[in-house]
């Protein structure tokens, strides 16, 4: 009676590019929830706006797709208020990055038990074809920076870090079998759990088809952040696997029990 | 009614305003009646405050603009309430401190006591509570109570310190009353003996917004601080836990609506608070609720605008924001809470019609009804309680169904076979984006018809007199206190005029305000604004009535005599 | 006048648009007016898209409901496009693609054409060019003619590519015409021989917005793209720069409205783009900028709400968001561009008043008016100017003095003696926070005043036809153009109406309204929306005229049958 | 004719509370003006809202007391428009860090050449008394957080670092000849410089006073991205002096000269 990955699929036909990175990381979320054995009517997919915020209408699980930028809000309300589902953020770079980095910075800190997928194609992809806070400087290809950004690019997984998440991994939609296991574990992990995603956009930036050259593997997960810090730092961006992992408490912690308080009480003279 | 109004004014932790709610308390505890209005130099500490009081044998809701008794404990940067604490020839003024009146002040009635001298005799440096002591004895208070009143204050003060203050308090009591003091304080009649039926409370009407919330099932607060709402929030902080809910402080207001909206999802009764520039920067997903037909509800106490504006002062100049501030065709609930009391039904009825109706529901409160302390007959323990109870979905499962109510199936997460994408795109029934006029037009037809076809029941308005051939007076919020003070002074006067508080914004009942204000002579509109908003949005809707309009903007308050004059009403008190 | 309406459509990749941009320049080239208009699945690419092109010897601005013909490069989904590219039976309908119709659609000429066999004959895959050859042969171009215009589209593609699409162009000049089309093509009447003396453009409302940015003088943009603001953001960004000035992507809707406003407090003309969403998060510092009252420009390009509604479909919905949605009392300035060459008066007039008045102005434009590309007759060089000539301030200099025309003396950074601090606090005249009454009226009084006071000369609407004794349509943007057709055609049959279209809505100009509208018979306010935004904003300020008003949603666009309706009107072709 | 510290002082008096380290910060900024010998009508000081933002107008110069956590995009916008003015932005935690995070990040990797000063007292003055992005986790006397926040303190100085900022500084209200050298290195400083400062509430957190005994000087200003990583890791968030610097290309590049095009010429047909 358990459900294969196929089965955690919704049958709505992608608007994706064919050729699109998110159809690898559509595939990798529905596999981990198979080997989760998640059910799908527990799990909520909570997303922004953009191609990659499409994602959650073709999984067979609730979902919402929110405002531009405020997938981690949406996501972080309804697991506080309903800690019992699984609740996984998805979104890209310009969504999570750009108009949402305030809340990427304060839900790493936060600690909700959330699953935070990012999809990074380094590209405004629904608004064809803008500059995103992950773009390369010297991308000149960007509509509305015609010389380059000019400004040093994102670094996710150090943002992350330096904000305080405790699960930091990196795939890549090469690779969705390995992004499968990475996303496993996030659920795995207790506590906010950020995966980076290298997703390539066909469409506005064909050649990220050489990610495939570049991206490696990283081995040992660091325990200490400061061992995190120093991986993250020297490495290219293109590192996959876990970059960091360690446990701290999870938001909200448990306190009063209900009942036992009258608040009309002190109002009355 | 006579009633009785003094001023505390002090510097920065001289204890203005507990003494003033400390003679409240006192009255109130002899069955009195009161309302106590705080007002706050800019400056954090250090800076001057006033309590104003109010206090009456029967039910007080305003604060006038005369004051009959300023109690100055010093006059440090005094000039800077002169609009709030405006002395009259009427006014006793009663120098308690060190320092002499500002040089600009006209003061016809300074009675000079020595507090700082007795409470030095009694071993004290408390001399606000000397004058406490003699207040107390003034208004015909026991000695006991008072002491009782201010041990229960300094709870967490230590043992020298409650001492030291009783200390005074009873020098203050033992000291004998200057004459026109004395004379003053008699004045004010006696409180019927308190009626033990109908309890009393003392609160604030964020107090009550927040306890309703509370008692109508709000189990998620996500909010970012901001004057004047910022302590209805702290109520919710220490209370919500207790209940099973939990209230996040988010990082800004854009993540507290996008919280409250995740937990409305959840199928949680779930509400932000905020003022204007906190719920200018929800308007965007204040327009995600009303789209994806979640739940939500958004407190704005209204402060003075626009932009940062007069943060702790009191207007009522953001209702075209809350009627209007989403992009698009969004048809949402407006309501307003009539009094502090009201705060509490307002509240829990704005989050009962937001999970009946699946949207947003904005409650305008205003910093007057949410920040001023009051007493009140204690409301019932009948509360509107938040509904959650969706049907059982038809199959197939549309979760956008076109009903006939206009009021679609909804599942919550947790719950098999139903899973769908709630989406701020527009959809089709089935929930899948649409860019289709056809389903377009089908969703705005229901969004707004699940609205107007509504029955909101006798609760859209409270009306006090009768229309016919009479002024009627509309109004909202705070203002419906004045207005109902100036009917009664004109009562008394022998003009009788009606009073209609509007609760229901929106969706107006047209109909029933239309067919309600037919028979009146003459239409009122009252509001603290300078833009006359309620009055422009009243004409958009009842293009067959004559409105005229009293606006006024804040901070000071609008008073009785700005209703006389603008109905031409020369002979009132 | 005769029009061909021909839409072109095609799955990713076929070429549909580049076609029909081709076709549009190829009549202009010969003196012919046009209108093209895009319509895209959501799909980002390999999708399906289509160009909507119609073609006449006169002026041409709207794109009627009946489609005369329709080219299919191919069937792929073709029913996503099934509202917007109506079949009857009076379409001719040329399949050119392998694929077969659809099965639900009913097609009664349908026409073969094996364009993939003649492109392979002449050893090409341009199968869209043998189609453009056969119309420019039709439409009685030279091949000459089109092969000129193709290769300069093709600019960037090598050389062999060029080739092949040129060898498929004259092969398909070269291919005798089928009947029906040729006789289709040849009704549309030659143009009049262009007239030199006023030049024609071909360019989108977009575009002409941006220009007339810059023109007017903007040296600063700052945005966050948004669909369909985007691309007269990406024209500003290839411009800017020779203009010495900057345009900065910022991170989000929030910073870009406050760089405008940092770099309008700097004295330089700023201005942002967005649409719906975006100008929702701008409501907080859009009040900022009406109080601290520094210049700026919000260009709306509206499309489908609530929500994130239909991103790339039109709309007029946002009017209530920038009349309303602002916190406290806000008085700004709203117009709305009234055609695609209007985008660049109108941009540049609110430049204009932005610096003139010191305040925020927002221009509604919208998707169809933004996004369609048209070809009109070029507008003058005489462009509204920003002014940033601050008289030198008096002293002792009070940067919010209080004037008789509202317009307080500007000073700006840089210059010696008369620094200030602006502040969305509210202030003295000094500029100093103030939270007394006083100071706050006066503030209100002032920012008020600047605007309902000053004279906003005669382009605040454009009126076409005489109102005495007749019907007046009220509308605004992309309406315009529609109201106008309709009233055309209501002329041939006898029946005289006026339009009038507005500029500036906020402030309305509601005495020379009321007073224009005065001798009319009846009033119809027509608007693409659902909820009547519009009307119930007349109806909010001309409580004495009475509006009808005709209120259709998106995205389909409203026709001038749509307004026969309406009126009554029964006998108009 | 050089001015001195004092006449750059507005004259307008501060509503800060007596003993409020936002009077130190104030002082070391007209002393850094003083220094560096700025012309007061060439300055403008750009600010949100909170206690701390309310200093612009105490200074003799332009200023913006601007909205609520926007300081850094109202300054980026008038130095991009006016590059020949020295522009410095103030503010608190919560303006910058709460609800202007994501400004922060993006302004540190812009890079635009403006001054920050962060006065930090970790806590909501202006609000009185809530818990702000670096209140410690345990506080317990943030007015809507009765457990203490139980959520992780942001770090202003390694988000700085992560976002790219090529100058970081710390210093302390009770040091303010310190933070005047500081301020005026960073307005050497060519590029986007933050300077965190300690600058106590002695009303909602009077426990602050404490910090005397906590702050330290930090020796030797690390060249290397990673160096500084390593230190800020290392810091107990006491550590005053520059813990960062390394130029990058500032923000606008120069690029086309003005004149040349004429816009109209593409859309004649
Ligand atoms: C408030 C707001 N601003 C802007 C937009 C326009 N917008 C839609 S998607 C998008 C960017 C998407 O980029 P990303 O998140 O990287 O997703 P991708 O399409 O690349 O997968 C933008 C700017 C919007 N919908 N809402
Ligand atoms: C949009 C908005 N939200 C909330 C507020 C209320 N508010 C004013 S100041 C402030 C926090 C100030 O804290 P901080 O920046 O640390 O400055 P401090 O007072 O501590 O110096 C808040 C939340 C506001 N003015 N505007
Ligand atoms: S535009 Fe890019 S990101 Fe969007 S669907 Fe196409 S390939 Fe994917
Ligand atoms: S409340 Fe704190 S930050 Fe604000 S002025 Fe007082 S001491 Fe300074
Ligand atoms: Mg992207
Ligand atoms: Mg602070």
């Amino acid at each position: 009676m358990s459900l294969k990955a196929r089965d955690y699929k919704s049958g709505i036909k992608p608007i994706w590019c064919p050729g699109c990175g998110h159809y690898s990381v559509l595939n990798a979320i529905t596999k981990a929830m198979a080997a989760r054995e998640l059910a799908p009517h527990n799990t909520a997919i909570i997303s922004g706006i953009g191609c990659s915020s499409r994602l959650p209408a073709y999984v067979s699980s609730y979902g919402f797709h929110g405002v531009h930028g405020r997938a981690l809000p949406l996501a972080t309300g309804l697991k506080v208020a309903r800690p019992e589902l699984e609740v996984v953020a998805v979104g890209g770079d310009g969504d999570g990055f750009s108009i949402g980095g305030n809340h990427f910075l304060h839900a790493c800190r936060r600690n909700v038990d959330i699953v935070y997928i990012a999809m990074d194609n380094e590209v405004y992809g629904m608004t064809k074809g803008q500059a995103s806070p992950t773009s390369p400087e010297s991308w000149l290809d960007g509509k509305l920076t015609p010389h380059g950004t000019e400004v040093r690019a994102f670094q996710p997984c150090a943002i992350a870090l330096a904000s305080g998440a405790g699960f930091i991994a990196r795939g890549y939609s090469g690779d969705p079998n390995g992004l499968a296991q990475l996303i496993f574990e996030a659920m795995d992990f207790p506590g906010f759990a950020f995966i980076h995603v290298l997703s390539q956009c066909v469409t506005f930036v064909p050649e990220q088809t050489a990610w495939k050259q570049r991206v490696h593997a990283m081995d040992g997960v660091p325990e200490s952040a400061a061992e995190a810090a120093a991986l993250i730092h020297a490495d290219d961006g293109f590192g996959k696997g876990i970059l960091y992992r360690s446990p701290r408490p999870v938001w909200p912690r448990p306190h009063a029990q209900p009942g036992g308080r009258d608040p009309r009480a002190e109002f009355v003279l | 009614m006579t009633t009785l109004t003094l001023a505390i004014s002090g510097s920065g932790g001289a204890g203005a305003i507990s003494t003033g709610e400390l003679v409240l308390r006192l009255v109130a505890g002899s069955g009195g009646y009161g309302m106590l209005k705080k007002t706050f130099s800019p400056q954090i500490r250090g800076g001057e405050s006033a309590a104003i009081v109010r206090l009456g044998s029967a039910p007080v809701a305003t604060i006038p603009a005369r004051i009959d008794l300023l109690i100055a404990l010093d006059w440090q940067n005094f000039a800077r309430f002169a609009d709030e604490v405006p002395i009259s020839a009427d006014t006793l003024v009663l120098h308690s401190g060190s320092d002499d009146p500002p040089p600009g002040l006209t003061i016809d009635n300074l009675l000079a006591i020595d507090a700082a001298g007795i409470a030095a005799a009694a071993d004290s440096g408390w001399l606000n509570m000397v004058l406490l002591g003699m207040l107390a004895k003034g208004l015909g208070n026991t000695c006991a109570a008072a002491e009782a009143l201010l041990l229960a204050r300094l709870e967490k003060h230590d043992e020298a310190a409650r001492e030291a203050a009783c200390r005074a308090l009873r020098a203050g009591f033992a000291e004998p009353l200057p004459e026109p003091l004395a004379q003053l304080l008699a004045a004010l009649p006696a409180p019927a003996p308190a009626d033990s039926a109908s309890p009393r409370w003392l609160a604030s009407g964020n107090q009550m917004a927040a306890l309703g919330a509370l008692e109508a099932g709000v189990r998620f607060v996500a909010a970012y601080p901001i004057t004047p709402a910022s302590d209805l929030l702290e109520w919710l902080a220490r209370h919500i836990e207790h209940y099973g809910g939990h209230l996040v402080q988010a990082e800004d207001e854009l993540a507290a609506i996008n919280m409250v909206i995740g937990a409305g999802f959840g199928g949680v009764p779930a509400m932000t608070a905020t003022s204007g520039p906190g719920m200018a920067l929800m308007s965007e997903a204040m327009g995600l609720a009303v789209a994806s037909e979640t739940a939500a509800v958004v407190v704005d106490v209204m402060r003075g605008g626009p932009s940062t504006g007069i943060p702790t002062k009191s207007e009522q100049s953001d209702l075209n924001l809350a009627l209007y501030g989403l992009h698009g065709d969004a048809p949402h609930i407006v309501l307003a809470a009539q009094s502090i009391a009201d705060c509490h039904f307002t509240t829990a009825w704005a989050m009962q019609l937001a999970t009946r109706l699946q949207t947003l529901v904005i409650v305008l409160s205003d910093q007057s009804l949410g920040q001023s302390i009051q007493v009140f007959d204690a409301p019932g323990s009948e509360v509107p309680r938040a509904v959650v109870d969706h049907a059982v979905p038809a199959e197939p499962y549309l979760r956008y169904r076109d009903t006939a109510s206009g009021v679609s199936p909804l599942a919550l997460p947790g719950e098999p076979g139903h899973m769908y994408t709630a989406d701020g795109l527009e959809h089709g029934e089935n929930a899948i984006p649409s860019p289709r006029s056809r389903d377009h037009q089908r969703q705005l037809d229901k969004r707004l018809r699940k609205l107007t076809g509504f029955d909101f029941g006798e609760r859209w308005a409270d009306l006090t007199g009768q229309v016919e051939g009479r002024s009627v007076i509309i109004c909202m919020g705070s203002v419906t206190a004045v207005a109902l003070e100036a009917r009664q002074s004109l009562a008394t006067a022998g003009h009788e005029i009606a009073v209609l508080s509007l609760r229901l914004l929106a969706p107006l009942p047209v109909a029933q305000l239309g067919s309600l204000l037919e028979s009146a002579s003459r239409l009122l509109v009252v509001e603290h604004n300078h833009g006359a908003q309620l009055w422009h949005y009243l004409r958009s809707l009842l293009p067959n009535c004559t409105f005229d309009s009293l606006a006024l903007p804040g901070p000071a308050a609008i008073q009785p005599r700005d209703i006389f004059a603008a109905l031409e009403i020369a002979d009132v008190a």
